[in-house]
């Protein structure tokens, strides 16, 4: 008896062995920066779950620029290898302090572009943080996601700035009513709700209905829909998630709302278009870019994006991705020394960098400054550009 | 035999101080690093949570599919405590003053459900605590003094390896000696023979109570070191999906085998964070590995294994044995 | 009040989708005795063929629909391609744990969901996008108590209605139906009758998928979007409405279904905010009240 | 004042009447068998008298208590437990917890002494375990005690059955067809092991049975059943003589109780 139980420690002692040394098999080089000329840089964003849809343009925003850079980077006359890292977080705040972890302790990045949602940026945001990693979300508008610390930066605009946006234009095009509706479930969806609600009511518009639908699984909004038409409001808003939105349009006009829609900055993907067909035609949103855009940088931007993937215009998504790995790459050029703190006080420092949108500088806070532009869509599907807001 | 009683009593915490000691010193050394450390984690809570899902599942019979209810309510109970009753307290005993609010706060929650609905059987009753777990996420997205959907932000960080490995052990620990005593028979009769044991005076609705209470406490606490650990909650982060993990921990370690508990967890949550040089096939390949291990493996890894000291045998009772020279040693399979 | 009307036909098509996959859910359920969680990716598939199996058709598009025969032929490949691969899935995943405890075989349908979802959306040529469905047929809508039905809707509702008619006969009144039904009972005892037991349940596999693409046909006429993820959560309702109902009980699994809609609707018009909340809630309390579904009855174990 | 008091005691299932008006008396150390034909309701009483079922009326009172509406475990709790026909032991637990379950309701010892597992939790659970043994021991299933249940062979599953009923303590022991599918060596057994663990005990006890050689020896009164109403009761020798017994035993009977399933 004695015997079979210590064999039996035995067992678990290699056990605990074979578990540790199959986690143990990483690298062992020294925290932070550049190694061997490479410098590396890691991506997060969710490559599968219910939001891989993003991850999918967010993947091939960074890849433009790495087919930009082919695979080399001049910084201060020398030329360094550089390495894009694509982790999968599958839109989980869990998943993202695992790869931030892993991006950060093992693959020793320089810095980390996304995560892409708020809710991941505030997860992973404290691991960066005390690592003292600098972070550029792409598409987290959650005020909070910078206050975390000062490593951790954005790409994008912040959600007041964002409903106020959408209250102003519907504001100024003579719509005195609105009516919202927004997913209860979604952090993304309430913040912009509550911006917007704010801003409109200041502005002396009155939000006559407000209905809510819960979670991204439910796609049913007939009855929602139904009352808000019946408070025959003069403009929609939808601040919703880019998976549901195809068909909160279309049933929408089932319903016999007519009246303009406003979407957030989500709606600004090629799907939306294709889910709700013809009745996508009077659909505006805000954005933080335009495809059509007329400066070199988004010309330039638009042509090579369109060229790799068969003609897909860039969206958002997309676009910011490659504006914050841009930022990245921008803080490399003109950090004092090639480290992570070097970077993150590069990032600081960015002045009328030229972007794809426009001339970007970050402000105080880690939150860039720079407008936004308010886009319809056609009956084909294909979104214009009305008119831009500027910052303040 | 004294000196086997005294390695034995020291066994796991011997395993457990070993391993943080193991952890720590090839973090110190670089071979390991925070990637691992939080993968491991994440491992310890999801032990907890698989071994006390395994109390109500794998013991009691009972078929809960909403532990994750159970565990966000513990996550949020213990994020009000730590990081806004005494947000300016920075001290254990408020982290661990969170953990059991957060635990009581899941056991009322248990009961609550308990009372009506353990009465129900098999299916019916899962359907329940899935209701139950939706309805625990639905509220909670509108409770806007915790974030609501927005969830809540800046929760410290208290939650360290060697606190989750303490608290694991301590679940472990108490889970042996609570099956192992006249509750986790009464369990066990529940579970092989609900008409029996009612027959054998056993009241099943109190110890059905009892199994659910303790496991929804773990689950609590469980939940309390995660908003720990990750520093951002919100209600979605505790779906149905979420409870379904459990579930297939549990089944893939073995039900009602605490071992298997603590090797479904450790090894599934591993295997996903191993896989990712797979890129985007990773999850299909999780998928087909899962499915290989319940074909070649249906009763989990470990299903009716038990390790030495995850069991109390019956002569263990005994200094000198009583009935030793007819009883002892004979076959002790559990 | 104005609108009951229009929210009965809201809940009922929204309900029509849960109870023509909780049909095939609580077949497989009461026959083969095992949770298929994966049930509501079979859904998927058939929306999701059916998506690709159109596109391949488009030539014999007209305008934005198609003639009622390619309709037909569309709708049949998915439902034998969906049935087909219902059944492979049970012969390779499921049939060796059939005498295992059904937990196992609960586990493996974990297993298969998370692979008929993940491995279609790293196929490059899938991928994660959601996709419009193509119009089959063109909507009308009709005028009834004041309240707007679209043909949609009216097909969706009667079919759910017919199908568990029909499904109700082939078990009830059939050959087939009473192997199915000796199956159920006792599977040894069915088996030194004679009966082919993997035949009977790689068929009652097959209906399931097929009626799981029929599902998910209507699903994407009414809700014209189709991906990868789209099952997991109406196959979750389906398994909720088959419980509701009875277990095993088909005549239940489309009440559970219907009255599930209608709640869930009813609820939501009454508050948006909590609807989702209470629907769960009027769950719990059917249960309560009926602790062995609506339909089922409560068996007294015997002693 | 009798240990058992059972009067017009009656069940109906649906629109069947499964038992109708029994009563039966019973007084302290009597061994008591309840014979008759498939089928005849004696597991029905069994279940109304174990608070399984709910009786349709009558009452049942044990030294003077009325039980009625009490659920089974309550049952217990007041002293009167059974054994089952189908054998319903805890199967995946060893002999001696299966056993120990069936002490769960003397247990003293409080949840957290449990889980802490302090040292007089650890002095109770030793107690038990002697207690155990030694009940084992006098079953002659000692030797098997770390066996699972369901690794044991038929007669020992029964004596088990038995050994965990008496576990309970009761005063009222039932034993529903003790010898059920039994070889008739086992069955030898089984009728020695019944009469000492009534004398050993003392407890009283009920058992059903179709067994007629088995019964005729050991009981003190038998009452014969068939289609759920009495059709005699007395001594074996009294019982074995009466035409109404032989003919629901021959066959035959339905002509003259033509009645009795209504």
């Amino acid at each position: 008896m004695k015997k079979s139980s210590i064999k039996r420690f035995l067992g678990l002692f290699l056990a605990l062995a074979m578990i540790l040394g199959m986690t143990a098999c990483g690298g062992k080089k020294e925290a932070g920066g550049v190694d061997d000329d490479t410098i590396k840089i890691g991506v997060v964003c969710p490559i599968s779950g219910n939001s891989a849809i993003a991850g999918k343009y967010i993947t091939h925003g960074v890849e433009v620029v790495e087919e930009e850079l082919g695979g080399k980077i001049e910084i201060g006359g020398k030329e360094y290898n550089i390495e894009f890292i694509y982790m999968d977080n599958e839109a989980s705040e869990e998943k993202t302090t695992n790869v931030f972890q892993k991006l950060i302790e093992e693959e020793k990045v320089i810095a980390i572009v996304g995560p892409d949602m708020s809710k991941c940026a505030l997860a992973g945001g404290p691991i960066a943080q005390k690592a003292g990693c600098p972070v550029v979300a792409t598409f987290a508008t959650n005020t909070a996601v910078t206050e975390v610390g000062d490593y951790i930066f954005r790409a994008c605009f912040i959600d007041p700035f964002q409903g106020k946006m959408a209250a102003q234009y519907i504001w100024e095009s003579g719509y005195k009513t609105t009516a919202v509706m927004f997913n209860n479930a979604d952090a993304y969806a309430t913040g912009l709700t509550d911006a917007f609600v704010e801003a409109y009511e200041g502005l002396g518009g009155q939000v006559v209905a407000k209905e809510e639908y819960s979670g991204s699984d439910v796609k049913d909004y007939n009855v929602q829909l139904t009352k808000l038409a019946s408070s025959s409001p003069e403009c929609v808003f939808f601040p919703n998630l880019l998976g549901e939105l195809g068909l909160q349009i279309q049933q929408a006009r089932a319903a016999g709302l007519t009246c303009p829609i406003v979407c957030g900055d989500s709606a600004d993907t090629p799907e939306v278009g294709e889910v709700a067909g013809a009745a996508v035609e009077n659909v505006a949103y805000v954005s933080a870019f335009s495809a059509e855009a007329t400066t070199d940088a988004a010309k330039s931007f638009v042509e090579k994006y369109t060229a790799k993937f068969d003609g897909e215009t860039p969206n958002s998504n997309a676009e910011l991705a490659y504006e914050a790995t841009q930022m990245v790459l921008y803080a490399l050029q003109n950090a004092d020394e090639l480290t992570r703190e070097g970077v993150r006080d590069a990032l600081k420092e960015i002045k009328d960098l030229e972007l794809p949108s426009g001339k970007m500088s970050m402000a105080e806070d880690r939150n860039p400054i720079k407008g936004g532009v308010v886009m319809q869509y056609d009956a084909d599907g294909v979104s214009h550009y009305v008119s831009s807001i500027n910052p303040n | 035999m004294k000196g086997k009683k005294w390695i034995k009593a020291v066994y796991p915490a011997a395993v457990v101080a070993l391993i943080y000691l193991l952890v720590t010193a090839l973090r110190g050394v670089g071979i390991m690093n925070g990637y691992y450390n939080q993968v491991l984690m994440f491992a310890g809570i999801n032990i907890m949570m698989t071994a006390s899902l395994n109390l109500v599942n794998g013991f009691t019979g009972q078929f809960c599919i909403g532990h994750a209810g159970f565990m966000s309510l513990g996550a949020y109970g213990a994020a009000v405590v730590t990081s806004m009753l005494f947000k300016n307290t920075d001290s254990v005993f408020v982290f661990l003053l969170g953990l059991v609010a957060g635990g009581f706060a899941a056991m009322i929650a248990g009961m609550l459900i308990g009372l009506p609905s353990l009465k129900l059987k098999g299916d019916y009753l899962a359907i329940v605590t899935l209701a139950f777990g939706e309805i625990v996420r639905a509220l909670l997205r509108l409770v806007k003094p915790i974030g609501g959907a927005r969830g809540m932000i800046g929760i410290p960080g208290y939650a360290n390896l060697g606190w989750i490995l303490f608290f694991m052990a301590l679940t472990l620990f108490l889970l042996r000696n609570l099956i192992h005593s006249p509750f986790g028979r009464a369990f066990i009769a529940i579970r092989d023979n609900e008409v029996a044991a009612d027959a054998m005076g056993i009241n099943t609705t109190k110890y059905k109570m009892t199994s659910f209470c303790i496991a929804a406490f773990i689950a609590g606490v469980a939940g309390g070191l995660y908003a720990h650990v990750i520093s951002f909650i919100q209600p979605d982060n505790f779906s149905f999906t979420k409870s379904a993990d459990f579930l297939v921990y549990l089944y893939a370690g073995g039900s009602g085998s605490l071992t298997g508990s603590v090797v479904g967890a450790t090894l599934l949550t591993i295997l996903p964070e191993f896989l990712r040089f797979l890129a985007d096939w990773r999850l299909a390949v999780y998928a087909v590995i899962l499915v290989l291990v319940m074909l070649y493996r249906s009763e989990g890894l470990c299903g009716g294994l038990e390790l030495p000291f995850m069991r109390i045998r019956r002569q263990e009772l005994y200094e000198e044995p009583l009935f030793g020279k007819k009883t002892k040693g004979k076959g002790e399979q559990a | 009040m104005t609108y009951f009307f229009q929210y009965l036909i809201y809940g009922l098509q929204l309900g029509s989708v849960y109870a023509l996959l909780a049909l095939g859910y609580t077949m497989v359920y009461g026959i083969v005795g095992m949770i298929n969680f994966a049930h509501g990716d079979f859904l998927m598939i058939g929306a999701l063929g059916t998506y690709f199996i159109a596109q391949a058709f488009e030539s014999f598009q007209v305008g934005s629909a198609y003639p009622m025969l390619i309709i037909g032929l569309i709708i049949l490949i998915a439902m034998v391609g969906t049935g087909a691969i219902a059944s492979g899935v049970e012969a390779i995943a499921y049939r060796p744990l059939r005498n295992k405890p059904r937990m196992i075989a609960l586990i493996t349908a974990v297993g298969v969901s998370m692979f008929l979802e993940n491995f279609p959306r790293a196929l490059p040529f899938i991928g994660p996008n959601p996709r419009s469905f193509p119009t089959l047929f063109q909507a009308k809508n009709l005028d009834l108590f004041g309240a707007t039905i679209t043909t949609t809707q009216l097909v969706m509702i009667v079919l759910a209605v017919v199908t568990m008619v029909v499904l109700y006969l082939v078990v009830n009144r059939t050959k087939i139906g009473s192997q199915m039904r000796a199956v159920s009972m006792d599977k040894d005892a069915a088996s030194l009758m004679g009966i082919n037991i993997n035949k009977v349940i790689s068929i009652t596999f097959f209906i399931g998928g097929a009626l799981a693409a029929v599902s998910g046909i209507c699903y994407a006429s009414a809700y014209p979007q189709v991906d990868v993820y789209m099952g997991s959560w109406l196959g979750n309702m389906s398994f909720v409405s088959a419980v509701l109902g009875g277990i095993g009980d088909i005549r239940g699994a489309m009440l559970g279904g219907f009255i599930l809609g209608i709640a869930q609707i009813f609820a939501t018009a009454i508050n948006s905010t909590f609807g989702y909340a209470v629907g769960f809630i009027i769950l719990i309390v059917i249960l309560l009240v009926k602790p062995a579904g609506i339909m089922g009855r409560l068996v007294v174990e015997k002693v | 004042m009798s240990l058992l008091e059972v009067k017009n005691l009656s069940i109906m299932f649906g629109g069947l009447c499964a038992v109708d008006d029994f009563n039966l008396s019973v007084e302290q150390g009597e061994l008591i068998a309840v014979i008759g034909p498939n089928g005849a309701g004696k597991t029905t009483i069994f279940n109304m008298l174990t608070g399984i079922y709910r009786p349709t009326s009558g009452s049942i009172s044990l030294d003077g208590e009325d039980l009625i509406g009490l659920k089974p475990w309550q049952f217990a709790k007041k002293g009167i437990t059974r054994t089952f026909q189908n054998i319903r032991l805890f199967s995946n637990a060893t002999v001696a917890d299966n056993v120990k379950m069936a002490h769960t309701m003397h247990n003293d010892q409080g949840l957290f002494k449990c889980l802490l597992r302090l040292p007089s939790m650890k002095r109770s659970e030793r107690a038990l375990d002697e207690k155990v043994m030694e009940l084992l021991d006098r079953l002659g299933l000692a030797d098997k005690a770390d066996l699972l249940a369901k690794n044991l062979p038929y007669g020992d599953q029964r004596r088990l059955e038995i050994a965990r009923a008496l576990m309970t303590e009761p005063k009222l022991l039932l034993l529903d067809e003790p010898v059920a599918g039994m070889i008739t060596a086992e069955m030898e057994d089984m009728a020695r092991l019944v009469p000492k663990i009534r004398r050993d005990f003392g407890i009283t006890i009920i058992l059903i049975e179709h067994h007629m050689n088995f019964v005729m020896p050991i009981a003190d009164r038998i009452k014969v059943l068939d289609f759920g109403k009495t059709i005699a009761e007395g001594t074996p020798e009294k019982v074995q003589k009466d035409s109404k017994v032989i003919e629901a035993y021959l066959g035959g009977g339905y002509a003259k109780n033509g009645n009795a399933g209504s």
